[in-house]
């Protein structure tokens, strides 16, 4: 069972999660190449070994977070907010 | 804002169960908390601190941004909702508020600085009560419930029964009020009387 | 006579509780407190079984989980449970248990003759024949394989009793109540952590209850006794008995299965048969002990031979005697302990067999003070016996040959000892090889984990009480406490363990005997080293290809010997060649247990609109929609077909007026100055000048560039907007706009949430829906004030709500949302108000039939193949701005020819209606000949407009093909009919009535 | 040594000691005309057809652990054609008809059992994907029957037909011809075969680079040594991205873990191939008797061959509910592999944009069926140079074109195929 700590709510259950995607290709510009698009879209370095990804917390605070992991021991080496403009967790702004 | 006498009565979605109480054993009991009203809001960027104290001051209860807490006078709830964001829950005749009343009420406190979206008839209340009522959490959530890690004040937002729900403790009793989708209320009450029975003979 | 073999004193049972229960349909007595073994036992009850492949005869070997030989059919009818361990059973009152995988009887069994053929079933032999002719693998080879196969037979009957699954969190869980894990508990307890110790056992104590070890000054299993009531009282302990661990998750969770009730004959009301538990600890400590393995020696499955700590825990602890004369083998100095209790209560013991050159000289005292005949060097060559062991083969461990017999029924070994390793490797961990002991043991830890006791390879009782103590301490401290100073309780040193390894025997006079490694799986010695020549070599293919460890008992007992005879053969020391993979769970567990009680009618939740009673009680025929129950027709009479029901409906909305439940869209209120720029960004079309006030359709694809959903948005204020989606999508669309704000675009001040709950949607549709309407609402909806997609707040009745100016029908409608506390009685003053006019109600099947009617395309168009372009919907988008999915929409092949578009299709012969999932030919092609399918039929409906039969169909180059006839086949069921393909609207396509 | 029951008397008699190695154990040569990557099924049929077909001899398999350890080891082992898409539908045919003489053909029985593969509908739309699905199969020649309620009650006695079940069951669709086979007999079987026509099977040997000069593959970096080769075929399945990562290639593929689970032993108590389509199960009987069932991945990129909590009780949950009477069986093993899931839930198989080098993945959870007709394919497009028109379609290209092969239309997200 993955336990994820929310920024917001803490140690969660997997299942109170929801996998997104790879978090490290970025989007291109509107005006950007068809290959980068394609790249962005369909292409994944999928590594064995640390994974930065996107989970969201549907189950809980619906916050979209970005979560580094391990693909091979599964070991959660850190976890925040993916946006920086939400109320950081304690202090709000 | 609509006139208490003129509005129909409003029909709860556990109107099904005809009993008082969903479930009464001596050590936990479960039932509907009808015609609440239920107001969320959502913070623009920036504006969270502002909201927040606006809220407090216009309810007179502190509305914390601080996450998975809950402050109550007693009648009105004010949850920690998410990160940008509150649910404020009260039984407007409890309250001793008109109809629409909490709602315009926060609605001017908040003016521009975030979103106020009524809820009231999209979410069913349950209370559950009683020396067992861990035990009977503990069939269905995950959530670390015991005193040392949760108690009076906390709210959690989790799934239960496998349902996203809201969890507050009201007291220690405990008491917990949980909120659920009204279109799943009748699944979520049968689950959870179903975790009930066997405290049935105590 | 009853319990012949009953000891006269002692034993934890409870002699003032006789039980009685049955067994191959014969009865028995037994006591409270007795397993099914030991009650068997007690009669006088050795042949339990029958093997797997060869049917031998076979009795318990093993006084726990481990047991790889008596599995039986405990309890009937629905309740019944195949390949049940008789060790594990906790007798009850009425207990019934039978044989298994034997025919006729467990006594005489025919499949025994298997026995003889042994050499042609070796290992694999199966993969060298059974080949010819091909088409009698199936139905002659396999039939007959199969049904010799398997083990115990299944109930058919759904299962009366209930599961449930519970969490449970802790700073430290200690897995095994021995010494070890009650040590442990009891610090870390004392250091005020939060302790949850589980053991699997009835009660707590683990081997000290079959041993006769003293701890302070009085007998173990009484010194255990003491700390759980200790433990007990305190309010931060929680202690779980019949409670086995069996799976070591990520994230330090580990899963346990508590037996509630299956020690009763039913479970009492309200309480599940067994639970599942999650812990959530934050350190783990392993105190899950130590297996014994057997010596591997000719005929070692025969009844009357076990393993040497269950021969003394069944004398010990249950109070019975495996048998009367016991001849005892080891290659280590624990079983120097049976041989001195089994004698101590009475037995004879025959011979005392030590393949050691040495023993231990204080232990071989003791054994010379009880005259015990002790043999050094020695060990058994075979055993023989038919359905009992009758005698030994004593042979020299040097292997020179001569071997004397001995007479004996009951033979006990001891081949040394397996630290329990399985959640420890679960964990993630690697075992490692030790040496001194000859087995494995925990390697470094991956997760909040420490093994201790036997499990962590330390053997002697004071190193499991001081390990154990420590472990806990050091626990509470690993989970921020201040660590309490706790004194280890004191034992007197139970002596060295001094194995040397002995891995098979060698056989009397070079004769070959059946060796058994794995009982269950009756894989030999031979098995194993033929596994070897043929290329097999490594653990796994040995595994793999011999099926050794992978019986109901997964090798407790008889991985380490396998390994370590293939590592013999291969010349390889032990810890090169390796061992199998620990995987959950520990022990078989139910699939109840994982099901939970999200079963049948609870294997999801059921949702339901604030109309739902209404519908019911007018009978309304209900379809799935996600977890959505909503109401697809109203029959009128018991005679009404679905058929009668959509015409009827449908026409009632066309001529005149009629309502629809809508409330299960997806709904969504999105507030904020750049809410029109994100919903810009979402769809294809516009979104910055819609007026307030007015609603408009819009289309969303995925990043991918294919259609994702579609739906009307209005716009309620200047930076307030609310959307709506499909009934399926309506819970990612919301996702989707989550993580496009979140992560995309975070700069784009914009909230959102769901408010699908809060509101009864009611469509009221019809050239006479505004007639109906004007009677009810407070503002005014005449075409010049309220003009097609006009949106606004009004007041139906007393009731507060939004009215829409839209249309799925394709008639003159609107859409009334209310707060759905109000739905019903919203509904009931439409009918009300409707009554004079005879206004009608309508579900999903003709709304259906109008939306079909009208070229709408809904989901089965929208496949997630489609794109807009596909669907006829391109001219909406407006590429000269940028909106999801709109690069990869332009790839040439979805740009190009070939792609399924949508149309329209006629029926062209009366009275014939098109079904769905029929394909579009050419026609006159010959069904089931391979050909090319063009496309096929996405949604069908008998046309009351049109009087015939249309649908809307996805067609290569669709667009392009109107006026073609083509055949939709359905060779399933043999059917072909002619179509036309036209234009997908068939009515109103320049929409006056919408505007009407 | 040729396999047969006259030779299992023969050996019998002589106390089993004549048999011979399955499969030889050789050093790796310096270097061979075609090397393949992985030793599972894929890569094992594809040295055979390579030296059976196209006369390609000098051929090493090189396998990092033992052979059929990857997932062809730990699969559900089901066989089926029953596709929708025509490029689907026509490949996997193919496969199936090897599979239909595969024991004969490699005098290895791999226990290809033709019990029939059940799909169950629960709803109208699903009811409708199922004709749709089952007419397209139809028309391409593959067997397919719609059965309704009674249907499917004489395939699957024991399953709840009642009407109070949560989703209950309408009918099913149908695969007469599919069934089961042995899993590791399959790579055994293959492995022995091949070695039979001289294929060197080397285990133990990990690929850990690719030496490349300018656009051309030269050989491979092993644990053991570099081997040059001619023409490299990987066939990896869920380490895919990591070998093409050797040559800075990233593919649209995934690794996701797929868990299956087996109970303890039973009687003959599931005829046929069954999968629920409320929720996710699928359930066959192995001829030891033991219920081998599976679900849906865990949802999230892994490479540990093992899965967790929250999926296994959903799939058991799913198979309970469809068939009450497994309550009480018990569940002896769980395990996982690491599935290679592609964006469009269909197979790349083909060349690449590096020269000598081709690729054969992105099987998802659906390659053990594939394994003779993967192998075929394989064995032809690395023996050509050039994709035969079987394997024409799963090209790596088709994503970057728009021409995705997506029997469940959801698009470039591998969690959901
Ligand atoms: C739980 C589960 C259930 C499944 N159920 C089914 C089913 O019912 N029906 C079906 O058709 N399919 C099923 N599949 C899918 C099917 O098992 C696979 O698609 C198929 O077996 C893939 O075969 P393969 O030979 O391509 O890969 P594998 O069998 O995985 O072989 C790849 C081999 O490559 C080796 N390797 C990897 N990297 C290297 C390297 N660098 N150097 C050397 N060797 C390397 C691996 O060790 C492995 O042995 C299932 C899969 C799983 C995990
Ligand atoms: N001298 C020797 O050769 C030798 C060898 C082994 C053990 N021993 C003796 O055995 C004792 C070992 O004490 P210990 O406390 O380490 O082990 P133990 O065997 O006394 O206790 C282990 C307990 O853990 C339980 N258990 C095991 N796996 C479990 C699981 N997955 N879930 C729940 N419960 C589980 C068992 O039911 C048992 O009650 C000592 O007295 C030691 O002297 C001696
Ligand atoms: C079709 C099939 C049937 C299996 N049957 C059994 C079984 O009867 N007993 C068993 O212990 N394991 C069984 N397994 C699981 C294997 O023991 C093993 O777990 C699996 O091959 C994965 O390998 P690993 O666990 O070593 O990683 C079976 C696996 C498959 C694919
Ligand atoms: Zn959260």
């Amino acid at each position: 069972m993955l336990r994820i700590e929310c920024p917001w709510c803490g140690l969660r259950n997997e299942d109170e999660f929801s996998y997104g995607s790879d978090a490290t290709v970025t989007r291109p510009a509107d005006d950007a190449s068809q290959d980068d698009w394609y790249d962005y879209v369909y292409t994944r370095a999928n590594p064995a070994g640390p994974h930065t990804e996107f989970w969201h917390h549907v189950g809980g605070c619906r916050a979209w977070l970005k979560v580094e992991r391990d693909t091979l021991t599964h070991e959660i080496f850190s976890v925040e907010p993916a946006s920086p403009n939400l109320p950081a967790p304690g202090k709000g702004t | 804002m609509p006139d208490a006498n003129t509005l129909p009565a409003r029909k709860s979605p556990l109107s099904n169960y005809t009993r008082e109480h969903i479930v009464d054993y001596p050590r936990v009991r479960l039932s509907e908390r009808k015609a609440l009203t239920a107001i969320q809001v959502l913070t623009f960027n920036g504006k969270h601190a502002a909201t927040a104290e606006a809220i407090g001051k216009a309810l007179g209860i502190e509305c914390s941004t601080a996450p998975g807490t809950s402050n109550s006078d007693g009648k009105t709830q004010v949850s920690w909702n998410g990160p940008n964001g509150w649910m404020i829950v009260a039984n407007d005749a409890e309250a001793g508020f008109a109809p629409g009343e909490l709602h315009e009420k926060i609605a001017s406190a908040v003016g521009d600085l975030g979103a106020v979206v009524d809820q009231s008839h999209g979410r069913c209340g349950l209370r559950l009560s009683g020396e067992s009522a861990r035990a009977v959490m503990e069939k269905n959530s995950a959530l670390d419930l015991h005193p040392r890690a949760f108690g009076p004040g906390r709210c959690a937002l989790t799934s239960v029964a496998h349902m996203n729900a809201t969890v507050v403790q009201v007291d220690d009793a405990p008491t917990f009020d949980l909120y659920v989708a009204r279109s799943l209320a009748r699944s979520f009450a049968h689950a959870l009387e179903h975790a009930c029975h066997e405290f049935e003979r105590g | 006579m009853a319990q012949e073999f009953r000891l006269g004193r002692g034993g934890q049972i409870d002699r003032e509780q006789p039980v009685s229960f049955s067994f191959d349909g014969k009865s028995y007595q037994g006591f409270d407190g007795d397993t099914l073994a030991s009650a068997l036992l007690a009669n006088g009850v050795h042949l339990m079984a029958r093997s797997f492949k060869y049917h031998r005869p076979r009795g318990v070997s093993t006084v726990g989980s481990e047991e790889p030989n008596a599995i039986v059919e405990l309890r009937t009818g629905p309740r019944k449970e195949p390949n049940t361990r008789v060790t594990t059973v906790e007798l009850f009152d009425g207990l019934v248990a039978a044989s298994q995988n034997r025919w006729p009887s467990l006594g005489f069994d025919v499949m025994a003759i298997n026995n003889l053929f042994s050499p042609l079933l070796s290992a694999g032999f199966y993969y060298k024949t059974f080949k010819w002719p091909a088409s009698f693998w199936t139905n002659v080879y396999e039939h007959v394989i199969r049904r010799a196969a398997g083990l115990g037979s299944a109930t058919t009957e759904p299962d009366p009793d209930f599961y449930e699954q519970c969490h449970a969190h802790c700073d430290v869980l200690v897995v095994g109540a021995g010494p070890a894990g009650l040590s442990a508990a009891h610090a870390a307890a004392q250091s005020d952590a939060r302790v949850i110790l589980v053991d699997e056992q009835p009660r707590g104590g683990g081997s000290l209850n079959n041993e006769k070890l003293e701890i302070a000054g009085r007998p173990g299993s009484e010194w255990a006794e003491g700390i759980l009531a200790n433990l007990e009282a305190m309010d931060n302990v929680r202690v779980f008995t019949r409670t086995t661990a069996f799976g070591y998750y990520d994230h330090n969770t580990v899963a346990a299965i508590e037996r509630v009730a299956d020690h009763l004959p039913v479970p009492p009301r309200g309480t599940p048969r067994q639970r599942m538990w999650v812990f959530y600890p934050q350190r783990v400590v392993l105190a899950s002990g130590a297996t014994e393995r057997p010596l591997v020696f000719g005929n070692n499955d025969l009844p009357g031979i076990m393993l040497a700590s269950a021969a003394r825990a069944y004398v010990n602890r249950f109070a019975v005697r495996p048998g009367k004369r016991a001849v005892i083998a080891t290659n280590n100095n624990d079983a120097y302990r049976s041989a001195i209790d089994l004698h101590d209560a009475g037995l004879r013991v025959v011979a005392l067999l030590d393949s050691r050159a040495e023993p231990d000289a204080p232990l071989a005292e003791e054994i010379e003070r009880r005259s015990i005949p002790l043999f050094t060097g020695k060990t058994i060559g075979a055993a023989t016996g038919r359905k009992h062991v009758a005698s030994v083969q004593v042979v020299s461990t040097t292997g020179e040959s001569g071997a004397q017999s001995l007479n004996c029924d009951l033979i006990a070994t001891s081949g040394g000892w397996n630290p329990n390793l399985h959640l420890h490797s679960q964990s993630g961990a690697k075992p490692k090889y030790d040496e001194s002991i000859f087995s494995f043991v925990p390697g470094e830890s991956r997760q909040a984990e420490v093994s201790v006791g036997a499990a962590g390879g330390s053997f002697s009782l004071k190193a499991c009480l001081d390990g154990g103590t420590a472990a806990g301490t050091e626990a509470a401290i690993l989970c921020g406490f201040e660590g309490k100073k706790v004194r280890a309780a004191k034992a007197g040193d139970d002596g060295s363990y001094a194995i040397e390894a002995l891995w098979i025997a060698p056989t009397p006079n070079g004769k070959s005997y059946k060796q058994f490694v794995d009982m269950q799986n009756d894989v030999k010695a031979s098995d194993v080293e033929l596994a070897n020549q043929e290329g097999y070599d490594s653990v796994e293919l040995l595994k793999r290809y011999t099926t050794q460890g992978m019986a109901t008992d997964q090798g407790k007992t008889s991985n380490v010997n396998a390994l370590a005879i293939l590592a013999g053969q291969r010349g390889d020391p032990i810890p090169e060649v390796g061992i199998t993979t620990f995987r959950p769970p520990y022990v078989p567990v139910a699939m109840g247990v994982f099901a939970g009680h999200t079963v049948g009618a609870d294997f999801m939740p059921v949702r339901r609109t604030a109309i739902h009673d209404w519908n019911e009680n007018e009978a309304a025929v209900f379809i799935e929609a996600g977890l959505w129950l909503r109401a697809r027709y109203f029959p009128r009479s018991p005679k009404d077909t679905m058929y009668d029901c959509y015409v009827r409906e449908t026409e009632a909305t066309r001529k005149n007026v009629a309502l629809v439940d809508v409330s299960t869209l997806g709904k969504i209120d999105i507030q904020g100055p750049d809410a029109p720029e994100f919903l810009n960004r979402l769809y294809i079309n516009n979104w910055l000048k819609l007026p307030v006030g007015k609603a408009r359709y819009g289309v969303m694809l995925r990043e991918d560039g294919m259609v994702y959903d579609d739906g009307t948005t209005s716009r309620l204020g200047e930076n307030h907007f609310f959307m709506t989606t499909t009934t399926a999508n309506a819970a990612s669309v919301l996702a989707q706009m989550e993580q496009y704000h979140q992560t995309e675009w975070p700069e784009l001040d914009v909230v959102f949430c769901s408010v699908t709950e809060h509101w009864t949607g009611i469509a009221i549709a019809g050239p006479n829906s505004r007639e109906l309407l004007e009677q009810v609402i407070d503002i005014d909806i005449s075409n010049e004030a309220f003009p097609f997609m006009a949106v606004g707040e009004c007041r139906m009745n007393d009731i507060p709500g939004r009215l829409f100016r839209i249309s799925f029908s394709g008639e003159l409608a609107y859409e009334l949302n209310v707060p759905a506390d109000y739905g019903e009685q919203a509904w009931l003053e439409l009918l009300e108000a409707g009554k004079e006019m005879n206004v009608a109600v309508y579900g999903t099947e003709a709304l259906g039939t109008m939306r079909i009617e009208k070229g709408h395309v809904a989901g089965s168009e929208l496949d997630g193949r489609t794109t807009a372009m596909d669907l006829g919907l391109e001219a909406m988008a407006n590429r000269a701005k940028h909106f999801i999915g709109k690069h990869m929409s332009e790839r040439p092949a979805l740009l190009g020819e070939g792609r399924l578009q949508v149309v329209g299709l006629k029926s062209l012969e009366p009275g014939r209606n098109l079904r769905i999932g029929a394909h579009l030919v050419d026609p006159e092609v010959e069904l089931d000949t391979v050909s090319q399918s063009q496309g096929h039929v996405s949604a069908t409906t008998y046309s009351p407009s049109l009087q015939c039969g249309i649908a809307l169909g996805l067609l290569r180059d669709g667009a392009s093909r109107h006026g073609e006839q083509l055949e939709a086949v359905f060779p399933l069921d043999k059917q072909k009919i002619k179509v036309e393909v036209c234009h997908p609207v068939f009515i109103d396509p320049e929409g006056k009535l919408v505007r009407a | 040594m040729h396999y047969s029951a006259f030779s299992l008397v023969r050996q019998a008699l002589g106390g089993n000691r004549g048999w011979t190695r399955a499969w030889r154990n050789p050093e790796p040569k310096m270097n061979y005309d075609v090397v393949i990557i992985g030793g599972g099924g894929h890569g094992l049929a594809t040295a055979y057809y390579l030296a059976k077909l196209h006369g390609i001899t000098n051929v090493a398999v090189l396998e990092k652990g033992y052979i059929g350890g990857g997932n062809t080891g730990r699969n559900t082992t089901i066989v089926r054609s029953n596709y929708m898409l025509n490029p689907n539908s026509q490949f996997y045919e193919h496969s199936m008809k090897l599979w239909e003489g595969l024991s004969q053909d490699l005098n290895y029985n791999v226990m290809f059992s033709q019990r029939g593969v059940l799909n169950l509908f629960h709803t109208d739309a699903q009811r409708d994907a199922a004709a749709r699905r089952g007419n397209s199969m139809r028309l391409n020649g593959v067997d397919a029957v719609m059965h309704d309620l009674d249907g499917v009650r004489k395939l699957m006695p024991h399953l709840d037909f009642s009407k109070n079940t949560r989703f209950p069951i309408l009918g099913g669709l149908a695969q007469p011809r599919g069934g089961t086979a042995r899993h590791d007999a399959v790579a055994w079987g293959y492995a022995r075969a091949a070695d039979r026509l001289g294929v060197d099977i080397i285990q133990q040997c990990e690929v850990i680079g690719l030496k490349r000069h300018e656009n051309r593959v030269l050989g491979v970096e092993t644990s053991r040594g570099f081997i040059a080769a001619g023409r490299i075929g990987v066939a990896v399945a869920g380490n895919s991205s990591r070998v093409f990562g050797m040559v800075g290639m990233k593919l649209p593929i995934e690794s996701h873990v797929l868990q299956a689970y087996v109970t303890e032993g039973l009687k003959p108590l599931v005829d046929t191939v069954c999968t629920f389509g409320a929720g996710h199960f699928y359930i066959s009987q192995s001829d030891k008797g033991g219920l081998v069932f599976g679900g849906d991945i865990d949802g999230w990129n892994t490479y540990a061959q093992r899965g967790n909590l929250p999926t296994f009780n959903h799939v058991v949950a799913g198979g309970v509910t469809m068939m009450p009477c497994l309550s009480r069986l018990r569940i002896l093993r769980q395990w996982g592999g690491v599935m290679d899931m592609s964006m469009d839930g269909s197979p790349i198989i083909g060349k690449t944009p590096i020269d000598n080098l081709y690729i054969n993945g992105g099987w998802c959870y659906g390659g053990f069926k594939a394994t003779p007709g993967s192998g075929w394919v394989f064995a032809h497009t690395i023996a050509n140079d050039k994709p035969h028109e079987l394997n024409a379609e799963f090209t790596l290209e088709r994503f970057r074109e728009g021409r995705m092969i997506d029997e469940k239309g959801v698009g470039a997200s591998p969690k959901s195929h």
